[in-house]
């Protein structure tokens, strides 16, 4: 089999070299008419140099489809921009040699605009269909999947019945056989057999096809295609259920991150801490300095970003904590009214150093994308990764508040300050530690946040309140409760919205925590002790 | 009535404060007003129709922070869900000034307001009925705010809520509001709130005549419920109040039911936030859901604070100053207020914890030790 | 006119709203028992801190409570004045009334007094008003708001002032005075609320000798006419007032009787008074040697 | 009695104080009413600089009239109700002759019947709903004519797009700018249920759900778009989420009212390449005008990453219109420059001429650009001459029959065509 394909490949390349010798002229002339072409003239072109130049035009697609294709004012040469740490160089499109000493200036950029993309990607997934790798010429197959014209079912025809990979050939098989369901001159039977084949599917494209079908003239086929399409709906309402579920878990991995600082600094100090926002801030602003400081390496900055926020919010905490929360121990209603004042004071303090304007954080490439596990059901990676972030925080710190003996005295000093004080722990060090705990926890969310939303001075007034409700829900002083509590209100939103629409979700929320409180004035899980007071 | 003004006059032994500060506040409010009215535009004691409005939305704020004070300063109820209560008296006012636009609407549509009529809305919502009637709104502008405190304040109360739980709650309370209060399908002009108001009571919002007696009367009203909030809390009943600030399950083995106290103050604050609303709408020109904003309960929080909680004159003091200060700072710097505005709340909370009164408290004990003893008489 | 009048007589001091007026039937003590407590049971997390313990009260007895740290006491007294909820049994007051589904308010008002072990008077305000407020009135809200003085009530206060010797003081922030005066304070409010039943939990901690000794000349007093429950550590104060001792151990009766029959008691000897009573015999003894 | 003269001092220093009379300096006072601090900070610190710029600009120039140019700013810390106030203090206090400033519908609305009634005037650089027309405000943003519905008819002619999501924030611009887009789309012969319109509060930051429902929406067989009137802050999460479900501008292209360069430069536009935005300016035309412009501006802001939008070239325009029209009327009285501002022409900077019309909105040219790589657009598509900014919707029941005119006899901003009545005016 492999023999067979690797024959047909150099038979190819045997005819069609004479071909291109002949024809080499004519494709020069093409890419200079490329270059400086107008928008609405170059799919002409570029149609004439697939059928010239079949495969071997695909890296120049790739970079043209890439928004890379420049071209030398000069002499029309066509080239290829890349970064090379940060400098951008130009090589030749068609052999990676460089061409050097070319100044932004020197070259041009060919425009592409939507139309042209899509143009492309048909291209070179028609091309790829009998590209060596089988991912690739899967994938190909499924991109052909929405637009089957009859040329590219013939190539599809001729490939499928040597083809050697099984998933491959299944993808093909689909793409025949929505050709074939199509098809009103053929003969029922055949028909029937297909629509079986798509029932099974959870394409789009198949199931636009079947809901085609639905309007065919052909009883049979339509009583087939509306069982298909039944089925495919029952199981498509699974995926559909999961889906929700992810974004709730991933809702209240968000709400567990914002507020999981504060079921320390509040929950645990009983500081009522208003400038934890600005914390959350401050960790965000960081990983910007961060990207800025090492922009060739954003897929690391992350893993920079994470202490230095820590420190920097920590830090902050600390400050704040020696400046100012400790001299009002035992008035925490104060500490709301000082730590407001500060929350201002950081926020203009942003606002003066950063300007007003939201910030530029990238996301590395390993977080950006989602992970497709049918065409119906696919988990976007950034947001998995913070969920996992999220309960990894967690776990550390339960773990330090547990085993650590900084976590005793917390503990200690939280149950009964004056006990603690007798026994000889340093309550002092021990609040300023804690609230740096806190703030910089609230710090680490911030780098998270970072890669979901906009870094900008009101970045922590969008969570504060929030933060709040969950710690008071979960039951202030418990880190489970905070846990349970952040993922009950992201679940319960996100199956909320969908029949109520965002905003009055927020709402019955609200209002739902409000009578809860009513019933259990202490939250889920009732801490013991006098923190709470 | 006699009894009624037996039982004030018995008060006024307590609140010794409260005659001096009636006769500045109203003092100040005619000769503003006179110096609006009568000087020539040109002489240095003319005071402009600008700063009658400012003074006008001060005396609301004033009133707005003896509200909170009652609650928090007196009973220990930490409310940061009173901009709600205020609100929805500004939002009953606005609704009346609204349907008395009538028919001068841009659309020129006799019933609709202008909002309902862009995004075309058939007929007028059931709540917006009866608004037209200005005793009616007045009603709702201290009936709704009320009736929110007292539902609110029975399961809070009830059910035991206090101290940090309770403030987060007030919180989410006002929270919930200025959600539902965006949603344009509420009904209340969304995000844009009502606002373009010609008349009030046939009298136009745009003369000055108008403005000078909207002050006055703020100012009025203010001393009225100065002087009866004073008295209430000199009464048996402020004692029990203050025994809930400061050993609330000593008070219930007594014999009283504390949350029954906290709930009828509770409501009454409200309702003084309901007036002060109703009284801030005409005088600013506009009422929207920002007014419901978290961040606005707090800082009402701390004005009480800055002034001096615990007594009212200080909230009344607090709320002048803050809002003073407020105004000169995003005049003279405005890229630079909000450190100041931020500092001045950190250094009061550090260092005036009883606020300008207590300081002022201080000064009197020092220099006039005997004085301080008969203060608590 | 006419509306004045309803005004006026809407604010009529001497009389409340007819809506206002107390469901409230007196105290039933017809067969000398005022409280009636009967199996109780109590456990927090585990522990049982009421253990189904009965105790009858007769109207007018002075009853001292005592027992070792945990006994119960103090947890008793919290059941019986509605602070915490028991798991079983029942309390009554009197014949007619059950306290258990009573909030503390209710049950002061029924006339139940009560002093805590660590004396909590309102430090913000007078002596005065400490007591004005503890004065046995209509607590509810609208009296209270129109509520005034009247000569009897200011009477009442001074002698209650001079009772507890704070006559002088009357005009001082409750938080100003010294531990002991506070200890009177609270014994004063409860004097002025003039309660049935009196739930005194170590009245004479951090009290001189003598202050200690008006206190029991005090409580034998007020014996009588109102009921007494003291809860104490001291021995001697307690043998100096007490007519019938009862003994808490783990959270149920061990021992009723006098002060003798329960020294004599062998249980209560060795779970309690051990050592002490053996030490005071020997003391006795020695004092006979000398003699 | 300390406290008597504790409040005393404090009440009339208050009325004292701001009451002093402003000295009557030889200059003209510009006003500047944008939000430094609050949520709007974000935006309109961009346009009070932009304001600040033109200022030195004039005056480098020799000022006006003879007189130097001085701007006067106030923070109204994006609190609409302080809108009105400081609008207030603007005109009384500092006495300015013309006021730049609001960027919200709200803000703007609020300071209105204080302009009114004082007879200001003030000059508002945003694209807005309509359905307004003071005679004390110059509106040189554009109005949906000249925005929303062009962006429509392109994307039905040249991407043959015949689903339609109406993605906005919950208040009134994208209430308004929805309700006409969807008259049109209807009398476009677009059915009911190939619209999806859907509504999220400020700031909304989680667009999970809405995304994939979108995708749902989208994978019908007909080619989707969607229509954004999304506010600011909450784009950029949308556009991310977009971005990582993987929803490209060749499956589903959205086209965004509010996204300019901006706020572009707040996020990593790869994954956003080729998504459309329609406005009336684009800092990438090529213009000598413009050019120059951009490199003041840079120098002005001594940033050479700074970008330039669309409201910002509204200011200049508004800035250039007003100076020649006191210079035309050879004084700054309110009612001499409106008359003056009418018909008043200034090239704009994307090579075209700006018209102030009789009803207070300017004609300008309608631009369609797509995201590049490098956070600027790439004009695909623009109008061939200029849209009149139309003040009333012809596709709102409420509105069709009503104009604006301020020029004699009929000088009103919403005179009733059918029953040639002007309701509504508050002097």
């Amino acid at each position: 089999m492999r023999q067979l394909i690797a024959l047909c490949c150099c038979l190819f390349g045997l005819l069609s070299f004479p071909i291109q010798a002949a024809e080499t002229s004519r494709v020069d002339a093409l890419f200079t008419e490329l270059a400086g072409a107008k928008l609405k003239h170059m799919e002409l072109i570029l149609e004439q140099l697939e059928e010239a130049k079949g495969e071997a035009i695909l890296p120049l697609f790739r970079v043209l489809l890439g928004g890379d294709l420049y071209y030398i004012k000069a002499n029309k040469n066509l080239v290829g921009k890349f970064d090379d740490q940060g400098k951008t160089l130009y090589k030749q499109v068609f052999n990676d040699t460089l061409v050097p000493n070319l100044a932004k200036r020197d070259v041009k950029k060919i425009r592409v605009n939507n139309k042209l993309r899509g143009y492309l990607r048909n291209a070179i997934a028609r091309i790829q269909l009998t590209a060596k790798s089988p991912s690739v010429r899967e994938s190909a197959v499924r991109e052909l999947l929405s637009k089957l014209d009859a040329s590219t079912v013939v190539i599809l025809e001729d490939l499928y019945p040597n083809e050697p990979n099984k998933k491959v050939k299944e993808a093909m098989g689909l793409a025949l056989a929505m050709h074939t369901a199509s098809q009103t001159e053929l003969a029922v039977s055949n028909r029937l057999v297909a629509i079986e084949t798509l029932s099974t599917s959870l394409e789009n494209d198949v199931r636009n096809a079947l809901t085609k079908l639905t309007q065919d003239d052909n009883p049979a086929i339509i009583k087939a295609a509306q069982g298909a399409l039944e089925q495919i709906a029952q199981r498509a309402k699974r995926f559909a259920f999961v889906d929700q579920l992810f974004f709730g878990l991933s809702l209240g991995s968000v709400l567990l991150l914002a507020s999981i600082g504060l079921a320390i600094t509040f929950g645990v100090m009983g500081v009522i801490n208003m400038a934890h926002g600005e914390m959350i801030m401050l960790g965000a602003y960081t990983t910007y300095v961060v990207q800025l400081i090492m922009p060739n390496y954003i897929d690391y900055s992350i893993w920079v970003a994470i202490p230095a926020a820590f420190l920097v919010s920590g830090l902050m905490g600390v400050l704040i904590e020696r400046l100012v929360i400790r001299h009002l121990h035992g008035r925490p209603l104060e500490t709301l009214l000082a730590t407001f004042g500060i929350s201002l004071i950081l926020q203009q303090l942003v606002r003066t150093i950063f300007s007003p304007l939201n910030r530029q954080v990238s996301t590395p490439s390993w977080m950006s994308g989602s992970w497709e596990i049918n065409p119906v059901l696919s988990l976007t990676l950034n947001r998995l990764y913070i969920l996992a972030f999220a309960l990894l925080v967690f776990i550390a710190l339960v773990i330090i508040l547990k085993k650590t003996s900084l976590g005793l005295n917390v503990r200690a000093v939280s149950q009964n300050r004056n006990m603690a004080k007798a026994m000889g722990v340093k309550t002092n060090w021990v609040d300023a530690m804690t609230f740096g705990l806190g703030s910089g926890i609230a710090g680490i969310a911030g780098v998270a946040l970072s890669q979901l939303t906009n870094v900008g001075p009101n970045l922590g007034q969008a969570y504060i309140i929030d933060s709040f409700m969950v710690v008071v829900f979960g039951g202030v002083g418990n880190l489970l409760g905070t846990l349970v509590a952040a993922f009950t209100l992201g679940i319960a939103t996100k199956f909320l919205e969908p029949t109520t629409g965002a905003v009055l979700a927020a709402i019955l929320v609200l209002v739902f925590i409000i009578l809860f409180i009513q019933k259990r004035p202490k939250g889920l899980f009732p801490q013991k002790g006098r923190a709470a007071e | 009535m006699s009894r009624l003004t037996a039982w004030f006059s018995e008060g006024r032994s307590s609140g010794k404060h409260t005659l001096p500060f009636v006769v500045i506040l109203l003092g100040v409010t005619l000769l503003a007003s006179a110096a609006n009215l009568f000087l020539p535009a040109d002489s240095a004691l003319y005071v402009s129709t600008y700063t009658i409005t400012l003074l006008g939305k001060y005396l609301c704020y004033a009133m707005l922070a003896l509200a909170v004070d009652i609650i928090w300063g007196y009973c220990g109820i930490l409310s940061l869900g009173h901009g709600a209560f205020f609100a929805l008296g500004g939002y009953a006012m606005g609704m009346y000034l609204m349907r008395q636009i009538g028919d001068r609407g841009v659309y020129g549509d006799p019933l609709l307001p202008d909002f309902m009529v862009f995004l075309d809305w058939k007929e007028l919502p059931w709540f917006w009925l009866g608004m037209d009637q200005f005793w009616f709104a007045m009603l709702m502008a201290v009936a709704v705010p009320g009736l929110l405190a007292f539902v609110f304040g029975w399961l809070a109360f009830r059910s035991r809520v206090t101290g940090v739980y309770l403030s987060i709650m007030t919180q989410a309370l006002t929270y919930a509001l200025l959600l539902a209060f965006f949603r344009n399908e509420m009904g209340f002009g969304g995000n844009n709130g009502l606002t373009d108001f010609k008349e009030i009571l046939g009298f136009s919002l745009q003369s000055d005549s108008t403005r000078i007696s909207l002050f006055i009367i703020t100012a009025l009203l203010l001393s009225v419920i100065f002087v009866i909030s004073q008295r209430i809390l000199s009464s048996r009943f402020g004692k029990v109040v203050l025994t809930i600030r400061d050993a609330e399950s000593r008070s219930r083995f007594i014999g009283y039911r504390t949350d029954r106290y906290k709930v009828w103050l509770f409501v009454y604050s409200a309702v003084i936030a309901g007036i002060a609303g109703a009284l801030y709408v005409p005088q600013v020109g506009i009422i929207n859901p920002g007014e419901f904003s978290p961040v606005n309960s707090i800082e009402m929080v701390i004005w009480v604070a800055v002034g001096g909680r615990g007594t009212l004159i200080g909230a009344v003091i607090g709320a002048l100053l803050v809002n003073y200060a407020k105004t000169r700072f995003t005049a003279i710097m405005p890229d630079a207020w909000l450190f100041a505005l931020g500092a001045m709340f950190v250094l009061v909370t550090l260092y005036l914890p009883k606020g300008l009164m207590g300081v002022y408290g201080q000064l009197k004990a020092k220099y006039r030790p005997t004085n301080a003893k008969e203060s608590q008489v | 006119m006419s509306a004045l009048d309803n005004t006026r007589e809407l604010f009529r001091r001497d009389q409340v709203w007819p809506f206002l007026a107390p469901a409230q039937s007196r105290v039933n003590v017809d067969n000398q028992m005022i409280l009636y407590v009967e199996d109780l049971n109590l456990s927090f997390d585990g522990f049982k801190a009421l253990n189904n313990l009965n105790l009858y009260i007769n109207d007018g007895e002075l009853r001292c409570l005592i027992g070792a740290n945990g006994a119960g006491k103090t947890t008793l007294m919290d059941v019986i004045t509605g602070k915490t909820q028991c798991d079983s049994g029942t309390v009554y007051f009197g014949q007619n009334h059950n306290l258990l589904n009573k909030d503390e308010a209710e049950i002061a008002q029924l006339g139940i007094g009560r002093k805590f072990q660590k004396p909590t008077v309102f430090e913000e305000q007078t002596v005065f008003d400490n007591l004005e407020l503890s004065l046995k009135t209509d607590k509810r809200v609208l009296p209270t708001l129109f509520s005034r003085l009247t000569p009897t009530q200011i009477d009442r206060i001074d002698e209650v002032l001079k009772t507890i010797g704070l006559a002088e003081h009357r005009f001082m922030l409750a938080g100003a005075l010294s531990h002991g005066q506070k200890q009177w304070l609270e014994i004063g409010m409860l004097l002025a609320a003039d309660p049935r039943l009196l739930l005194i939990d170590e009245p004479v901690a951090g009290m001189t000798a003598q202050e200690t000794e008006r206190t029991a000349e005090l409580l034998t007093s007020l014996a009588g006419e109102r009921t007494v429950i003291v809860v104490e550590h001291d021995m001697e104060f307690v043998r100096s007032i007490a007519r019938t001792v009862t003994v808490l151990h783990q959270g149920s009766v061990l021992a009723e009787g006098t002060m003798d029959q329960i020294q004599s008691n062998k249980d209560v000897i060795e779970v309690y008074l051990g050592e002490e009573a053996v030490g005071e015999k020997g003391a006795e003894q020695g004092k006979g040697e000398r003699a | 009695m300390k406290i008597k003269t504790l409040v005393s001092a404090i009440a009339l220093s208050g009325a004292t104080l701001i009451a002093l009379p402003s000295i009557a300096a030889d200059t003209i006072k510009v006003g500047v009413l944008h939000s430094l601090s609050g949520t709007m900070a974000i935006s309109e610190t961009t346009l009070k600089d932009t304001v600040l710029m033109m200022v030195d600009d004039q005056n480098k120039k020799g000022g006006l009239l003879g007189k130097k140019l001085e701007a006067v700013v106030v923070d109204p810390a994006s609190n609409w109700p302080l809108f009105a106030e400081k609008g207030r203090e603007l005109l009384t206090k500092d006495k300015v002759d013309v006021i730049f400033g609001s960027w919200t519908s709200v803000s703007r609305k609020s300071v209105l019947p204080v302009l009114e009634e004082l007879n200001g005037l003030m000059f508002y650089p945003v694209q807005y709903e309509g359905e307004e027309s003071s005679k004390n405000v110059f509106y040189t943003g554009a109005a949906p004519n000249q925005q929303a519905i062009p962006a429509v008819d392109y994307l039905m002619n040249d991407l043959d797009v015949e689903r339609f999501v109406l993605a906005g924030t919950d208040y009134v611009y994208p209430r308004t700018t929805n309700k006409i887009l969807e008259a049109y789309l209807k009398a476009k012969g677009v059915a009911a249920q190939d619209i999806m319109i859907n509504y999220t509060p400020f700031g909304h930051s989680d667009w999970q759900s809405i995304v994939s429902d979108i995708k749902k929406f989208g994978s019908a067989g007909k080619k989707t778009a969607v229509v954004s009137t999304i506010n600011g802050d909450a784009n950029i999460p949308f556009y991310k989420e977009l971005g990582n479900q993987g929803i490209s501008a060749e499956d589903i292209p959205v086209v965004a009212f509010s996204v300019g360069e901006e706020e572009l430069s707040g996020l990593d536009t790869k994954p956003l390449v080729g998504h459309l935005a329609a406005w009336n300016y684009f800092q990438s035309v090529e213009t000598d005008e413009n050019e120059a412009f951009i490199k003041a501006w840079k120098a002005y802001t001594k940033n050479p990453k700074r970008v330039t939008n669309d409201p910002m070239e509204a200011t200049y325009i508004g800035f250039k219109m007003w100076a020649n029209a006191v210079k035309q009327a050879g004084t700054t009285d309110v009612d001499a420059v409106e008359q003056a501002m009418i018909g008043q022409e200034t090239p704009n900077l994307t090579g075209g001429v700006a018209v102030m019309n009789k009803n207070h909105h300017l004609s300008k040219p309608v631009l369609i650009g797509e995201i590049q790589d490098d956070g600027q657009f790439e004009v695909v598509w623009e109008t061939d001459g200029v849209v009149a900014g139309d003040a009333w919707s012809d596709f709102l029941p409420g509105s069709k029959d009503l104009i604006s005119d301020w020029t004699a006899p009929i000088k009103c901003g919403n005179y009733n065509t059918k029953t040639k009545a002007c309701s509504g005016q508050n002097y």
